[in-house]
């Protein structure tokens, strides 16, 4: 008997009278000690199978077909039934770790809790176990992290905390959507490691849900590509991987962001430029709030980006590239200079830069988080229009349907609430936002980490694109060192505040420097080589 | 374009309100009551619709006709109540006035039942009346002492200056609801964008605003209105200036607290990144994520100032006492506790008002709510 | 000392002519046997205590808080102006009474046992003259000039020459007692309020008080005065409780819970609906009403007459006839109030009935110029009697526009009535006691029906204070509390000279016939004078106009537990519930084996 | 955030300093003062409670009254006001020169002149800084004492009808949002919106009528705080009567607190109940308890611990007027309501000031909640 078995399960969705089928008679089965890794087109229904197995869904999705958890009938049971096989056997890791800590708790309650609750740890031990856990998924000097809050942690420190929390009470099976997304190769490599550890040790079982198909050929036993809601195709990663039968596989396969960017033009304007950009977050302890340390996120950053330019920052998760991002684009304090279009725009009043903001856009890490939740992705797209009085005699929902059907999302969905998407129609909801405005600067902040590759060759192309058309520059943020390859002409390493390293994408890529980069860029390429 | 034609997302916030069937059958009956009351005149008066005197019309709802104009005696308004009018009317006999005991008034209405009185065809005229006789102010012949309990002639009785509480609780609600909606729609707009600008730009606006709050709180309002009224005649916009300028505190701290909250989110962040003023970011972004208590509470506000209104008129500092107030009615409720249906009407008439509110606004909130959904 | 004969009396009167010899054994109108002991409990909902000192305006005093003192003399409830010796022994004062003595009785004690003395009594005069109730001060300034111990037991007032003969006496006979040991060693100012009160010599002491809540005098075993004959029968209470409560329905459901068992009933409303409960209905708790032969208060409706709208005297009867007593006391007040139309309603012997003759009509023929001729030729003015069915009284109406027609007062287009420059005949009634809204209210519907332009105005008591001082009113309610010996207080009320600025004047009454008046009564000699000046006087001010009287209650209304008894014949001028009543102890056994107490 | 904290404590002496400054204007140019009630009270009028407690007859003639029955004894004796208004420091008695001996009224030499406003403005002023809040000027006892006096009721009314309201409110309002629609959902929707529409005095009168009184069934004490011989019980005696007393006040003041509260508690955690967090927390396998209260609560309680300050400074020093009435308690409702309508200035002020004082900390104190619940907050602006 399978530990879970998955049949002719179908979710629907009914909203404004229409049915979207998110997932059409699913059926598959995890064994044992197995590992099954869906794959499949961005939306095509693989979060919303995985929340199904739990009941996780929430109220507005119609669920039918059958999932059994160790012969048990998951779905409809009672919620107290449930709850048993949640957390204990069946454990989570969601796709926006982002989001899905509880702001307001820290690491150390959120991590404790799950330990209390099904180990019965409290105290000491849970402290150690905590730390041990926390070791484990790669955050360095974990003791001072304990009191931290999520919103004082980078994406990928987020994400470990939420891996920690779902192996924290030694599940059977392991649900992991996109666990890997926000973390740099390197811990990515120590995570998958951790994973194959308790599968060989405790026998856990995992499905596992990634657009990254060298993590799938390397660890998945089995795969099930998923497309529109339908499983495709399924079989031994082996077989899948050497002989893809379905087109779509085949196409998912061979999409690879390759090329390189276009060269920039001599003397191109230079679009923006920090000199010793330093950005210290203060860490607050007591009521009083008395500043005992520092968290020196971004040290001394010095980095120029020119017309039609992209600058690559790549670097180990936790340092500083969001937030360096974000001191750039002046929506965190800092010190150092910022120019932007030749306008030293630190120290300006907030009202002043607005203007310039037209020219300067960011897609954030979290694009869930970055969307106003109770407003439609049409009015989110179309904001920056209105505010920067851009409409150029379009209609504004013309330009917002264009936009949606650049980035490869259906324009009808844009009456839709965020929530009412898969992580990665929100990234790409997020890119919408930016570039409807076509800006002079784009900020991108792992753009492509929720994308499947066919959607990510799609997105990538797009941009570079745009900035061949408008002479873009791009402060391209991102773990996929195969992306970053194929986008920048500058490059900048950081590791734990600093730049250690900077050049021309040959330079980096082909001629590493530093000791870091050199094991950055083997642990990305061998692990894709060792696939 | 919102206004003519829905934009989806507006049907959409549509469809949910629609699909709360509490809260349409709530609007529905609340803006039935509503508009009915607005014509408070036409249901409940001492002058009636129309009247027939000798082969012409009149509209003495409209237009003032002294008694004379129907051959009496009074050269002011016809007390169109009295048995001398009704009798001058139907029969156009000016005899009619003359016996102030209306022993003749009666005995020639009875008399010209068929048409005919001593022999003469006289042109019998007749008399209109709303389905309510009289006028909130209308002292109603009862016999027995005030408060009479409810029969025929006053269905929820009369209070204890013997004038109809229905048509007391009609004026009563016609002018508590718009005295309501105004204030509190002032209130909530002043409070929501107290609190909003405090809480969202926080700093030296939200430390000196705040204590400008404090001191204005401190202010009692009692005084004031004793002030206003000693100089002014007390009287309904005065009273709505008044209540505004002290009920628009009541929403500052939630939402000031909503917002201190909310000006932190990463969507905020995203907002400002795309360029977007502050005023838009507040009331676009942070607003609509930072309406729940406003929400739940304006059916409260609505209510609460109904009941403010009340206190008011309860310790003698609101609107004159002939005024159709509710709050009078539960005041008599209270000295009155032999005439039960006096407080029945002021507990059914708040009950039903707030209910209706409650469900009405649990209906907007839904509406607004992105992850509400209706199978 | 001996400006000739001094009278050497048991008691006073003001036309001599007292009741009660020297040798009385008890007054008429108690019960000499009646039994001592058990107690008198009633409640109080006007407003909270935290004093025990009536006599400073410090606090707010407990109910009969002045239970404690004795004064000289005492008067009785069957007699007007008469006054008896209690802590005197006897009183001494020349023909003119141009000053008194009293000699206090050789037994009297304060509750302490210490005795009382002329010291005391001087003292007592003293503090009150300079630091008591205003009232008080201002009284005493103008009767007593000075006073003097002429001994251990013997106190000396001396009049001022000119305060008014009548009530002199009494008026330092009627002065509290305090000990002044107790108030020294209290260390308080007279001024200041207190809840441990001054010690007095009566039949009560303090037996407990807790402020805003109950207070309990007990009757002091050692009470020097128990056998005098004015106090036989009297007193009869061991102690008497006061409970208060904040609400007038929690007042009234304490009676019903037993909290306390006995109610004087101030509220139609209540009398005529609230007794109904299964207590009364099977006799535990008796209803008694009993008639009193009490002046009433005059309540009454006064206009202005300081504004120039109420200077014609058919405006003011205009107005006064849209008034309908006969359906507010039907439909208001349960037909249970009587109506008013002399100031001294519900005194027969000082009302003013019929035309004028003989003695009448020759103190009011010299004043023929100054007054309306209809004083001599018709009956005093009343206000008709209207239809009680509807408040709205057709011919009361007709009547009235006819008077405002004659006014010059004629309708305009919106209904409302005129004068020859176009303004509107505004009357604005000022009204501070939510009862009456319910009152005015449909008297102002009435006057708007005849097109005068009415409304009513309701502020605060101290903004009504405001307004009265300063004379800025249209129509506001006023009493006039009439003495059955009317003396110098009328000149306040009525006499042009004081009534100028006086704040019991406030209809601004100014006319040199009632100033003629006024003081025929205050110089009257004997009883027959006096009757004939205030009949003369009642006549010409109710033809005055100056007042709508309201309504008065001549009847007690009594509810209590069937343990109460009182002596059969009452007095006419105090129901006496406090002194003259006594408990039935098998009675209460009665009701205390039926479990009701 | 010390120097937050540092300025908000610095700002609340301008801040007072301000309340009193309007209050005192404000006070100039009300009609009827002090002396004008002290003339209503001494004529047997101004009862300011006469319209809520419903006493006082339509005949204005009651036989017993608080004062004396002195014959004669009527008016107003010369000087009585100037010396009110002495006592009251509107004017201060001036002599003449070479005047010697203790400045009376009644010496020849001397007069009341009135103290300008200003300079009343800062003599009151000076005496607040010393903490002296002068006396009532219609008792003789100092504001202080008078506010502690009237503190029990107050306390007891407004510490058990806040905690009955919370402690009733919020789980209601939880199991509201988790059967958000239900028929629980509606009939305690129903329940509670009856509870707040019942006019709060009648439902008062309602219990006393049927609970205290003698005519139904009288379970309960009609009046006061605690019984006769409370000094004579046991501890434990004590709590019971305590208890038995408050019970029926404490209801009546409660009854419409839940509404606001229950709703407000359901709609914030509907809001939050269907964030991702939760979907985390319950992935956990935590009870629906653990989920509730162990992480939305706190996220959704921001604006339910925002409205406690306002709510907490209105209960306790509000008072509630007409409850105190009706069950004869003597609390500051009350109090507030006769010194504003008497024209009592010094009660007035000395009270606007200590709660004025006490509102300014507790919003400080609340604000610092915030900050305990949700770290993210602060009260900077932004700089960016
Ligand atoms: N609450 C919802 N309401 C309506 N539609 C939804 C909702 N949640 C998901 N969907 C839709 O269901 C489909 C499947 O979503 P799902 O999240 O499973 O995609 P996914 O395969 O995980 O994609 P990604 O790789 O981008 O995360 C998408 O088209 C999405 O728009
Ligand atoms: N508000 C904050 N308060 C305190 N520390 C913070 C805050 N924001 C970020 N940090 C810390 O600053 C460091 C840099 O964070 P940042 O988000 O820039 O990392 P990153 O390079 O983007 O990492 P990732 O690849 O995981 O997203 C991290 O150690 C993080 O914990
Ligand atoms: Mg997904
Ligand atoms: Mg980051």
């Amino acid at each position: 008997m399978s530990l879970l078995d998955v049949r002719n399960l179908s979710v629907s969705f009914t909203q404004d009278g229409a049915t979207n089928h998110a997932v059409k008679n699913v059926s598959f089965s995890v064994e044992k000690g197995e590992t099954v890794a869906i794959v499949g087109e961005s939306g095509s229904g693989k979060s919303v199978t995985a929340l199904s197995t739990v009941s996780l869904l929430p109220g507005s999705a119609e669920v039918t077909g059958s999932v059994r958890y160790g012969g048990a009938e998951m779905i409809g049971a009672k919620e107290r039934e449930l709850r048993r096989v949640r957390g204990n056997d069946i454990s989570f890791i969601f796709q926006e770790p982002m989001t899905s800590l509880n702001p307001l708790h820290t690491l150390e309650t959120q991590l404790e809790e799950s330990l209390a609750l099904h180990q019965g740890l409290r105290g000491a031990a849970a402290r150690t176990r905590i730390l041990e856990l926390m070791t484990k998924v790669g955050i360095r000097d974990p003791e001072s992290r304990l009191g931290a809050y999520p919103h004082q942690l980078s994406g990928g420190q987020r994400q470990r905390v939420m891996i920690a929390m779902a192996l924290a009470n030694g599940p059977d099976l392991l649900v992991a959507d996109e666990p890997t997304t926000a973390l740099d190769v390197t811990i990515q490599a120590q995570i998958l490691e951790l994973l194959a550890d308790l599968k060989r040790e405790e026998g856990l079982s995992l499905l596992f849900i990634t657009h990254d198909l060298g993590i799938v050929r390397r660890i998945a036993d089995r795969v099930c590509v998923m497309k529109d809601g339908e499983i495709v195709e399924t079989g031994p990663t082996e077989e899948i991987f050497a002989n893809p039968r379905h087109p779509y596989t085949r196409k998912l396969l061979e999409a690879e962001a390759t090329g390189g960017p276009d060269p920039v033009r001599d003397f191109a304007e230079t679009i923006v430029e920090t000199e010793h950009l330093k950005v210290w977050f203060p860490i607050q302890a007591g009521l009083l709030r008395r500043t005992v340390g520092h968290v020196k996120a971004v040290n001394d950053a010095t980095i120029s980006v020119r017309e039609g330019e992209t600058l690559g920052i790549v670097g180990e998760s936790g340092s500083g590239k969001t937030t360096l991002a974000l001191a750039v684009m002046r929506l965190l304090s800092s010190e150092g200079r910022i120019s932007f279009l030749r306008n030293d725009i630190q120290g300006w009043h907030p009202k002043r830069i607005r203007p310039l903001r037209k020219d300067m856009q960011i897609v954030f890490q979290d694009p869930y988080g970055s969307l106003s939740p109770r407003m439609t992705v049409e009015q989110i797209v179309a904001e920056g229009l209105s505010v920067h009085e851009v409409s150029g005699g379009h209609d504004r929902r013309a330009m917002v349907a264009n936009i949606l059907r650049e980035v490869g999302l259906d324009p009808d969905m844009m009456h839709r609430y965020p929530h009412e998407f898969s992580g990665g129609q929100r990234q790409r909801i997020a890119i919408a936002r930016a570039m409807i405005l076509q800006p002079r600067l784009v900020v991108l902040d792992e753009p492509t980490s929720a994308l499947d590759m066919t959607v990510q060759v799609q997105i990538v192309e797009l941009l570079r694109d745009l900035q061949k058309r408008h002479k873009l520059a791009y402060l391209f943020i991102s773990h996929d060192l195969k992306v970053v390859r194929a986008l920048s002409h500058k490059v900048v390493v950081m590791k734990e505040g600093d730049v250690v390293e900077t050049g021309s994408n040959a330079e980096i890529f082909d001629n590493p420097k530093t000791g870091y980069t050199r094991a950055l860029m083997a642990a990305a390429f061998d692990l894709h080589a060792a696939g | 374009m919102a206004f003519f034609t829905l934009s989806p997302l507006n049907r959409r916030r549509l469809r949910n309100f629609r699909s709360n069937r509490r809260a349409v059958w709530s609007l529905w009956i609340f803006g039935t009551l509503f508009f009915l009351s607005l014509f408070a005149e036409f249901l409940a008066n001492d002058r009636p619709l129309l009247v027939r005197y000798q082969g012409e019309y009149y509209t003495p709802i409209f237009n003032l006709y002294t008694e004379r104009d129907f051959g009496g005696f009074f050269p002011t308004e016809a007390n169109y109540l009295s048995v001398q009018v009704e009798c001058l009317i139907v029969t156009g006999i000016e005899e009619c006035a003359d016996d102030d005991s209306g022993e003749i008034a009666r005995g020639l209405l009875a008399d010209a039942e068929d048409g005919v009185v001593d022999g003469t065809e006289i042109d019998r005229g007749w008399i209109l009346w709303p389905p309510v006789p009289y006028a909130y102010n209308t002292v109603t012949e009862i016999a027995g002492s005030a408060p009479s309990a409810p029969d025929r002639d006053h269905w929820l009785g009369t209070d204890d200056t013997a004038r109809d509480v229905l048509a007391r609780v009609i004026y009563g609600f016609r002018l508590s609801i718009v005295f309501a909606l105004i204030v509190t729609v002032l209130t909530s707009i002043v409070g929501i964008v107290a609190g909003a600008v405090q809480g969202y730009f926080g700093g030296l606006t939200d430390l000196l605003f705040q204590r400008f709050l404090e001191i204005w709180g401190g202010i009692p309002q009692l005084y004031i209105i004793i002030i206003i009224a000693a100089i002014f005649r007390m009287n309904f916009w005065l009273l709505v200036l008044l209540m505004t300028a002290f009920g628009w505190m009541a929403l500052v701290g939630v939402v000031r607290a909503e917002f201190l909250r909310a000006r932190n989110f990463e969507y905020v962040r995203a907002a400002r990144a795309l360029g977007v003023s502050d005023l838009v970011i507040m009331f676009r972004h942070v607003l609509p994520n930072a309406m729940v208590a406003t929400l739940t509470m304006l059916p409260f506000i609505v209510t609460g100032t109904i009941a403010a209104l009340a206190t008011l008129d309860f310790l003698g500092f609101g609107l004159p006492s002939s005024a159709p107030s509710l709050g009078e009615l539960t005041l008599q409720a209270k000295r009155n506790l032999q005439a039960p249906w006096l407080g029945f009407t002021a507990f059914f008439t708040f009950a039903i008002m707030l209910s209706l509110l409650v469900f009405i606004f649990e209906g907007v909130r839904d509406a607004f709510d992105p992850r509400k959904t209706f199978q | 000392q001996d400006e000739g004969e001094l009278t050497v009396t048991h008691g006073v009167s003001t036309f001599g002519d007292l009741r009660y010899g020297p040798d009385f054994e008890y007054l008429d109108y108690v019960n000499p046997d009646a039994p001592q002991g058990g107690e008198l409990s009633f409640a109080w909902s006007s407003g909270g205590f935290d004093s025990l000192h009536p006599y400073s305006r410090n606090g707010r005093s407990a109910v009969a808080s002045n239970i404690f003192y004795e004064a000289m003399l005492e008067g009785t409830y069957d007699e007007i102006g008469s006054s008896y010796c209690l802590l005197c022994e006897s009183m001494a004062f020349p023909e003119d009474r141009s000053y008194v003595i009293f000699t206090i009785h050789e037994d009297a004690t304060f509750s302490d046992g210490t005795p009382v003395t002329a010291d005391d009594a001087l003292f007592s005069y003293e503090i009150l003259r300079d630091e008591g109730l205003p009232s008080f001060r201002a009284s005493i300034g103008l009767t007593i000039a000075s006073a003097e111990v002429l001994d251990e037991r013997r106190i000396r007032y001396d009049f001022n020459p000119e305060a008014p003969l009548r009530g002199r006496i009494e008026s330092a006979g009627g002065l509290p007692v305090f000990s002044r040991a107790s108030h020294e060693a209290s260390g308080l100012d007279f001024e200041d309020s207190r809840l441990e009160p001054l010690i007095g010599s009566s039949a009560y002491v303090l037996e407990s008080v807790s402020p805003n809540e109950r207070v309990v005098y007990r009757r002091n075993p050692d009470w020097w005065g128990n056998d005098l004959p004015i106090n036989r029968g009297r007193y009869n209470f061991e102690t008497i409780r006061i409970e208060y409560y904040g609400d007038s329905n929690a007042a009234f459901e304490g009676l019903a819970a037993g909290n306390y068992t006995f109610r004087q009933e101030s509220s139609s409303l209540q009398w005529a609906t609230a007794y109904e409960f299964d207590k009364v209905t099977d006799g535990t708790i008796v209803l008694e009403t009993i008639d009193h032969g009490n002046i009433s208060p005059g309540q009454s409706f006064i206009f202005n007459l300081r504004r120039p709208q109420f200077q014609d005297v058919r405006v003011r009867e205009a107005i006064g006839l849209m008034f309908n007593f006969d359906w507010t006391n039907a439909t208001l007040f349960y037909g249970l109030y009587n109506p008013i139309t002399s100031f001294w309603e519900n005194v027969d012997h000082l009302e003013a009935t019929g035309v004028p003759e003989g003695a009448e009509l020759a103190l009011l023929d010299p004043l023929r110029d100054l007054l309306p001729p209809e004083v001599f030729t018709e009956e005093p003015f009343a206000f008709p009697s209207s239809s009680p069915e509807r408040t709205f009284d057709r011919r009361q109406a007709r009547q009235a526009a006819a008077l405002l027609e004659e006014a010059g007062w004629t309708p305009g287009d919106d209904g409302l009535l005129r004068n020859e420059d176009g303004d509107r005949l505004e009357v604005e009634f000022l009204n501070s006691n939510p009862l009456f809204d319910r009152i005015i209210n449909p008297y102002v519907e009435n006057l708007r029906n005849i097109g005068v332009d009415a409304r009513l105005t309701r502020v605060d008591s101290a903004q009504m204070t405001e307004r009265e001082r300063s004379f800025d009113f249209d129509i506001i309610t006023d009493h006039f509390p009439m003495d059955l010996e009317p003396s110098s207080g009328l000149r306040q009320y009525f006499h042009s000279v004081q009534g100028e600025d006086s704040l019991f004047n406030l209809a601004g009454v100014s006319d040199p016939a009632i100033d003629v008046l006024v003081e025929a009564v205050v110089d009257a000699e004997t009883q027959e004078e006096l009757n004939v000046a205030v009949r003369a006087l009642d006549r010409v001010l109710r033809w005055e106009r100056f007042r709508v009287p309201q309504w008065t209650n001549n009847s007690y209304w009594f509810a209590y537990y069937n343990m109460y008894r009182h002596p059969e014949e009452l007095p006419p001028y105090s129901s006496g519930f406090l002194d003259l009543w006594w408990i039935d102890a098998e009675a209460e056994a009665a009701l205390r084996a039926e479990g009701a107490l | 955030m010390g120097a937050y904290i540092l300025r908000r404590l610095m700002l609340i002496i301008p801040t007072l300093i301000g309340i009193l400054v309007i209050n005192f204007a404000l006070v100039q140019f009300v009609p009827g003062g002090p002396i004008d009630q002290i003339m209503a009270q001494l004529e047997g009028e101004g009862d300011v409670f006469a319209g809520i407690s419903g006493s006082g007859s339509e005949t204005g003639a009651e036989e017993l009254g608080g004062g004396d029955s002195y014959l004669g004894a009527r008016g107003l004796p010369a000087g009585f006001i100037e010396q009110l208004e002495i006592e009251f420091h509107f004017s201060r008695i001036v002599c003449e020169e070479g005047f010697e001996g203790e400045p009376r009224l009644r010496a020849e030499e001397c007069r009341a002149e009135p103290i300008p406003t200003w300079q009343r403005f800062f003599l009151m002023m000076w005496d607040y800084m010393r903490f002296d809040f002068g006396e009532s000027y219609f008792r003789s006892i100092s504001v202080v004492d008078l506010v502690i006096e009237k503190m029990p009721v107050s306390i007891t009314l407004g510490l058990w009808s806040t905690l009955a309201a919370y402690l009733i409110s919020i789980p209601l309002g939880i199991r509201k949002a988790v059967r958000d629609g239900s028929k629980f959902d509606t009939w305690t929707s129903g329940l509670i919106i009856v509870g707040y529409a019942i006019p709060g005095f009648l439902f008062a009168i309602l219990l006393l009528v049927l609970f205290a009184g003698g005519r139904y069934w009288q379970v309960f004490p009609l009046r006061g705080l605690t019984s006769d011989g409370f000094e004579d019980m046991t501890t434990l005696q004590q709590i019971g009567d305590y208890f038995w007393h408050i019970t029926l006040p404490v209801l009546a003041s409660t009854i419409s607190a839940f509404a606001t509260l229950t709703l407000l508690t359901k709609n914030s955690f509907l809001d939050e109940i269907k964030k991702q967090y939760v979907m985390t927390a319950k992935a956990k396998g935590l009870s629906e308890r653990a989920v509730l209260y162990g992480h939305v609560f706190r996220n959704a309680m921001l604006i339910v611990v925002a409205g406690f300050p306002g709510l907490f400074i209105a209960v306790f020093f509000g008072g509630s007027l007409i409850i105190e009435t009706i069950f004869s308690l003597d609390g500051l409702g009350r109090m507030g309501y006769e010194a504003t309508v008497a024209r009592d200035y010094p009660v007035m002020f000395g009270t606007l000031f200590v709660f004025g004082l006490i509102g300014l900390v507790i919003n400080l104190l609340s604000d610092l909640v915030y900050v305990l619940i949700d770290p993210r907050i602060d009260f900077e602006s932004r700089r960016v």
